[in-house]
């Protein structure tokens, strides 16, 4: 019956919750079953014979329905005290859970590990407990890993956490499970459990990130980020501007009609603050959090932005910032 | 619930010939509609409490997290005013409970002098609190965003954290209560104007009672949010 | 068994037909518009309702239509989002929440306790008006860009994304207040009109469903007022309050916003339940098991209802303490309606059980219901709901309550008054053709989201991931089902208003009011004397001393039974009666 | 007429009830200025509520009045109770997670950066474009926008 209901289990905390699932289905089905049986079973047994009958009234019975409230009462509370101490287990986070910082905004999920590695796949190590330390940059947010059996909000004004101890290497689900607009359905991650080795030699080579070049850095941001969401490489539309072509553009035209050539200022701007100059034919619907890029980061997406595009750099005026070619 | 055994009650004997006006047509006698309508007007009120009842719960939990701040920001209010303002409602109150009381009398003219007067104190409440929102407006105690304090002993609340949501809960609360001021001097406008032109006596006051149920609630809510915006 | 009511009833005198009746006594528009009369206005209410629910309706079939495939397959995100969060606030606000209460109740609680009217008509009247105005904001909201924020609004989210909240959080102000002036009007009706000898013990459970919801409504709806004003200042003045960029709190929005809608469930539940013992008692002819215990479980149900609404934030990031308090509570209330169920099927017991369609609504209520009910206790449960929450198991979960609960008792109750309230019978073999239908349409629907929910697939998406694609598919295939019975209904519905059989005063052989004393066709003023009121509810025992028979001539031989001279109070009503 | 909602408030209760609620407004603003420490704010609302009791009692005369009115009363009184408790049940025990922040996590973080950046010394030969007083009116600029409401 677990596997019709269920999915995989792969956290030390999954099992628990699923006997108390499958108890409670089972009580249900049981008693569904008994309450349905004896309804079609009257409604066949004591169906109208005659347009005239009589039936005489039934006594009631003290000891029937005292009996029904008893007998479901007690069940319930052995339920809520079941389900009570597992939640407890699931909210008391032990103090020496390795910490992973997630970064949730419209309509992504950042990882950040201790020693600053970000990455945007969820990688955890088999058998070891992890807490997820929670905070959005904008809406609410919801943290849900089905396997593991683990979900909270994620709110933008304090920290939320959830833990797990992952026991099966694998590759599992990530959503977001509040509701934060457009995207929200596209909002799911990978959460990878490798064993202990295979984790911190991953952790060390994604540590090297500052030696990358930077094209490279933008590229993986450009994913990381969410920027894909909105904005393509191929020209086709979507909620932004594509980002082919787009660099060395002359004639790139804003909703208040003057135009203006894209070079590394344009661009800037329109990361750090996309309210600044809407492009002709869009909506600013750019969060405003990739504010928090850091220097390397912008300049490495700036790069990347200007490989999607063949055209020469524009020719005046770009004294400083040319120089950084 | 259960316990209350009341059944449609019996007819006075003037009832069954002859109508009076004001008797609708499927009410049996004046009692009934009488005893309906006053029901009607209590569970009118106690949804007036629980439309205040969520700032009232925002008051508490923002007091609870920022005790701090709430007393440093209600330091800024004008307590005389305020107490000005306390005492003006009561006495509105009391003129309100005198009307019904002649009313019930059948002085008719007493009962509208005491509808006038609540009248007018019910204008110097609102004449009051124009004048705290007036200096509140002009340091820039708006509420939240725009909360921009300047000048006077509002210049120190800039740095007090959480300020701002303490003038939201200020303003929301004293405005929606001003809104109450406003339909109740309109209604109690309109109930004098009746009394005016003889619609009551003794035998039917029901719009002189409601509307002042409902006056008693408006300042009930004024006697709360007295100590708690402007003392504590 | 006759199945087949039509050829039964032509032959009979139609003595209701002559003298005037509450539709034919003023026909003018204007005399529609300014009706005073609660009949009257549970027609308005109910052809008004009927058009929300179609709408609705028809948002949740491009829904299930949208997800027979797992990526795009007929509207982008934004739209899905619209679509979904349209059909949840109509469902809720403007369908689920006055549906039964605004028919119904106005059409059938007044005769059911022998009053003349409610005790305000005019404030009942003006519900409706009201009803309109905030069904007009809620079309401005639509012209305006519609709404993507889900029908529970939540900030900050709600806060950024346009001005048809708004328009929309206007709308369910402006709409709450006629709710609140159908139930004040009711719980004084109840306490205040009813007729000589109609004690509390004697009132049939409709009337006791009602009176439990007008309290909810009267306590709870001005919260939802008083917390959309606040979200519409919060955009209009940033007071700062919910929104967590200005220093509220978010969380602090779930909890006004649940203080309501929680008991707005019990809103929507609570008059299901009153018509669901009508419909049994008068299809088994027997009196209800355990009057008592259903009576006062409901205004139990609407009390506690107003201690849980924490259930719905177990992962919302409230305290731990506060999750616990409230899922404990949870559990409390989830007995007394368990204790219904069972009261309900001990009621068929030893009873004569005539399946007309009504009663078929009824059995499906009981099966349907006990699904919503478990898997509402499966919900409740601490750890269980960090799975579950925000899943498919929450939508499919309160789909069972909502509609396999609510809607489906509504349709059993129109059919159970149709006759009442149009003169007309329905045509019984499509009756219950369309109930089976819905049932199996429903299940077929909604069981498999169920399942999906366990499994993981999060509420709200416009896509999923490939391996939930059958079990959408299932779903969708169900709703097709489920759509083709509800019209159906529509259908001979509409055709029975000019082609029904002519229905007689009691074709069931109920024991209430409204079928013994009252005309096939009500009177204008319901009753031509004040009934005297000497019986139980459901004292079918006593049918043919005291109400004269009533064996229902639509199922069988029996010749049209008129009600006798109906026992009516003594020209001056007594206190002693 | 009979006495049950029809109870006629002799004057001098009226003015007696009236002279105990000025007192008691007088009484509350002058225990206002004494430092009661924890004990003000239960005082303060004691006080009211004996206030608003007598506003009930006399003014409203539900004393007098039918039970169903006063019931009704209660019930709307307790409910008001029941929502504050279970609401301050959840904000007084958030315990670690700490209450809210007058901003977002993420506009700290962004503070914190930007002074963090200030302080490394951005290497001049990089890209800045940025307005000056950047990233200061964020918040202002934000709000105005999401006013717009251009979705």
């Amino acid at each position: 019956m677990g596997d019709f209901w269920l999915p995989e289990a792969a956290s030390t905390i999954a099992p628990e919750v699923d006997s108390l699932f499958l108890f409670v289905t089972a009580v249900s089905a049981i008693l569904l079953v008994g309450v349905t049986g004896a309804m079609l079973y009257f409604v066949y047994r004591y169906r109208r014979q005659s347009p005239g009958e009589r039936p005489a009234p039934v006594e009631e019975s003290k000891l029937l329905e005292i009996s029904w409230i008893v007998i479901p009462t007690i069940l319930v509370l052995l339920v809520f005290n079941w389900g009570f101490k597992s939640y407890v287990k699931m909210h008391a986070v032990p103090s020496e859970a390795y910490e992973i910082r997630v970064q949730a905004q419209q309509w992504n999920f950042l990882f950040e590990y201790p020693n600053g590695v970000t990455s945007d796949t969820l990688y955890v190590p088999e058998g070891e407990k992890v807490k997820m330390r929670m905070s959005s940059a904008d809406v609410l947010h919801g943290f849900f890993i089905p396997a593991f059996r683990v979900k909270y909000d994620i709110l933008p004004n304090r920290y939320t956490s959830v833990w797990f101890e992952a026991t099966k290497e694998g590759d599992y689900d990530l959503f977001c499970t509040e509701y934060c607009g457009r995207n929200h359905s596209e909002m799911d991650k990978v959460v990878r459990v490798v064993s202990q080795d295979e984790f911190d030699n991953w952790l060390e080579e994604a540590g090297t990130s500052e030696d990358i070049p930077l094209p490279e850095l933008g590229k993986q941001l450009y994913s990381q980020r969410g920027c894909q969401g909105c904005h393509s490489l191929d020209g086709s539309e979507m909620v932004g501007p594509s980002f082919q072509g787009l660099y060395g553009r002359t004639d790139h035209e804003m909703s208040d009609g003057t135009t203006l050539t894209v070079d590394e200022n344009y661009l800037r701007e329109s990361i750090l603050k996309p309210e600044a100059r809407i492009v002709a034919g869009y909506n600013n619907l750019m969060p405003g959090s990739y504010s928090s890029l850091s220097e390397r980061q912008l300049t490495g997406l700036i790069e990347f932005i200007k490989e999607q595009s063949d055209k020469e750099p524009p020719a005046s005026d770009q004294g400083q910032t040319t120089a950084t070619n | 619930m259960a316990t209350d055994t009341d059944i449609a009650p019996a007819p006075t004997e003037t009832d069954h010939h002859d109508h009076p006006a004001h008797l609708q047509h499927h009410f049996v006698s004046s009692e009934q509609q009488f005893d309906s309508a006053k029901l009607g007007m209590w569970l009118f009120l106690i949804t007036e409490i629980l439309l205040f009842s969520a700032m009232f719960v925002a008051y508490a939990v923002y007091r609870q997290w920022h005790p701090e701040t709430f007393v440093a920001a209600s330091e800024t209010l004008n307590v005389t005013m305020g107490t000005i303002n306390t005492i003006v409602l009561l006495t509105s109150s009391l003129t309100v409970a005198l009307s019904i009381h002649y009313i019930q009398k059948d002085e008719v003219k007493k009962c509208i002098y005491n509808l006038g007067a609540t009248l007018v104190l019910a204008g110097g409440f609102m004449v009051i609190k124009y004048f705290e929102y007036t200096s509140k407006f002009e340091h820039g105690a708006y509420p939240g965003g725009m909360f921009d304090p300047h000048g006077g002993h509002y210049a120190q609340l800039a740095d007090v954290p959480f300020a701002s949501q303490f003038f939201s809960i200020y303003f929301v609360m004293t405005g929606i209560h001003g809104l109450h001021v406003i339909i109740g001097m309109a209604v109690i406008g309109w109930v004098a104007v009746r009394a005016w032109m003889g619609s009551f006596s003794s035998e039917y006051y029901t719009p002189v009672e409601l509307t002042g149920l409902y006056w008693h609630l408006v300042d009930i809510v004024w006697i709360f949010l007295f100590p708690m915006l402007y003392l504590i | 068994m006759s199945t087949d009511t039509q050829n039964t009833a032509v032959a009979q005198p139609d003595e209701h037909e002559e003298g005037e009746n509450y539709l034919n006594h003023e026909t003018s528009v204007w005399s529609w518009l300014s009706t005073k009369d609660h009949k009257r206005i549970g027609v308005l209410y109910c052809v008004t309702l009927a058009l929300v629910f179609l709408a609705a309706g028809v948002l949740a079939l491009v829904m299930r239509a949208e997800l027979s495939g797992p990526g795009e397959t007929m509207m982008a995100n934004d739209t899905y989002n619209q679509v979904f969060s349209m059909h949840g606030i109509m469902m809720v606000f403007l369908f689920l929440v006055p549906s039964i209460p605004a028919i119904l109740g106005n059409f059938v609680l007044p005769m059911q306790i022998g009053a003349k009217d409610v005790a305000f008509p005019r404030l009942n009247l003006a519900s409706w008006y009201v009803y309109l105005a905030g069904a007009t904001l809620t079309i401005m909201a639509l012209l305006w860009g519609g709404v993507d924020t889900g029908w529970t609004f939540y900030t900050p989210y709600s806060k950024t994304t346009g001005g048809g909240v708004l328009w929309m959080t206007s709308a369910i102000f402006v709409a709450g207040f006629a709710n609140i002036f159908t139930g004040l009007n009711f719980i004084v009706t109840i306490h205040k009109m009813r007729a000589p000898g109609m004690t509390w013990n004697r009132l049939p459970l409709f009337v006791w469903g009602m009176y439990a919801t007008s309290i909810v409504q009267v306590l709870a709806t001005p919260v939802i007022g008083i917390t959309m004003v606040l979200l519409i200042l919060e955009q209009v003045l940033q007071i700062g309050i919910f929104d967590p960029s200005l220093g509220g709190d978010p969380v602090l929005f779930q909890h006004f916003f649940w203080f309501y809608s929680h008991p707005a469930v019990y809103i929507m539940i609570l008059p299901a339940f009153g018509i669901m013992s009508e419909l049994i008692a008068t299809f088994s002819r027997s009196r209800i098991f355990g009057y008592r215990a259903i009576a006062l479980s409901s205004v139990a149900i609407a009390m506690l209802g107003f201690l849980v609404w924490g259930h719905h934030m177990f992962v919302s990031g409230q305290s731990v303490v506060s999750s616990i308090v409230f899922s404990l509570i949870t559990y409390l209330i989830g007995i007394p309606s368990g204790i219904k169920v069972f009261n309900w099927v001990a009621t068929l017991y030893k009873g004569s059980i005539w399946l007309q369609t009504p009663m078929i609504y009824a059995l499906s209520f009981l099966f349907l219901f006990s699904i919503g009910g478990f898997t509402g206790i499966m919900v409740g449960v601490l750890s269980v709901d960090v799975h579950l929450h925000d899943t498919y198991y929450i939508v499919s979960h309160f789909h069972y309550v909502m509609m396999g609960g609510t809607v489906v008792a509504l349709l059993g109750g129109m059919h159970y008054w149709w006759p009442k309230i149009t003169g007309r019978m329905y045509n019984e073999t499509l009756g219950k053709i369309a109930a089976f239908l819905i049932f199996v349409g429903f299940n077929l629907t909604f069981f498999p989201q169920l399942v999906l929910g366990a499994k993981g697939m999060p509420r709200r998406y416009a896509t999923y991931a490939d391996r939930f694609t059958e079990l959408h598919q299932l779903s969708t295939a169900g709703s097709g089902v489920l759509g083709v019975g509800l019209f159906l209904v529509l259908g001979y519905a509409l055709w029975s208003l000019k082609y029904g059989e002519k229905a007689p005063a009691n074709p069931w052989g109920a024991a209430t009011l409204e079928w013994t004393n009252v005309a096939a066709l009500p009177d204008p003023h319901n009753f031509k004397r004040t009934p005297l009121i000497t019986r139980g509810p459901y004292d079918f025992h006593l049918a043919d001393e005291v109400f004269g028979g009533g064996d229902g001539e639509a199922d069988g031989d029996q010749g049209l039974r008129v009600p006798d001279a109906a026992p009516a109070a003594p020209l001056e009503p007594s206190r002693d009666a | 007429m009979s006495d049950d909602g029809h109870h006629i408030l002799p004057k001098a209760t009226l003015l007696k009830v009236f002279g105990g609620l000025i007192f008691l407004t007088v009484l509350t603003v002058a225990v206002a200025y004494v430092p009661l420490g924890p004990l003000a704010v239960p005082v303060a609302i004691g006080i009211a509520a004996t206030k608003a009791t007598l506003v009930v009692l006399y003014f409203m005369a539900l004393r007098y009045d039918n039970p169903v009115n006063a019931l009704t009363f209660t019930i709307g009184i307790i409910m008001v109770m029941v929502f504050i408790t279970f609401t301050m049940i959840d904000t007084a025990f958030r315990g670690d997670m700490g209450n809210v922040d007058r901003q977002t996590m993420g506009e700290i973080e962004r503070e914190q950066e930007a002074a963090q950046q200030q302080q490394e010394q951005i290497p001049s030969e990089q890209l800045r474009v940025a307005p000056a007083d950047y990233p200061d009116d964020r918040g202002a600029d934000a709000g105005a926008a999401s006013g717009d409401g251009d979705s």
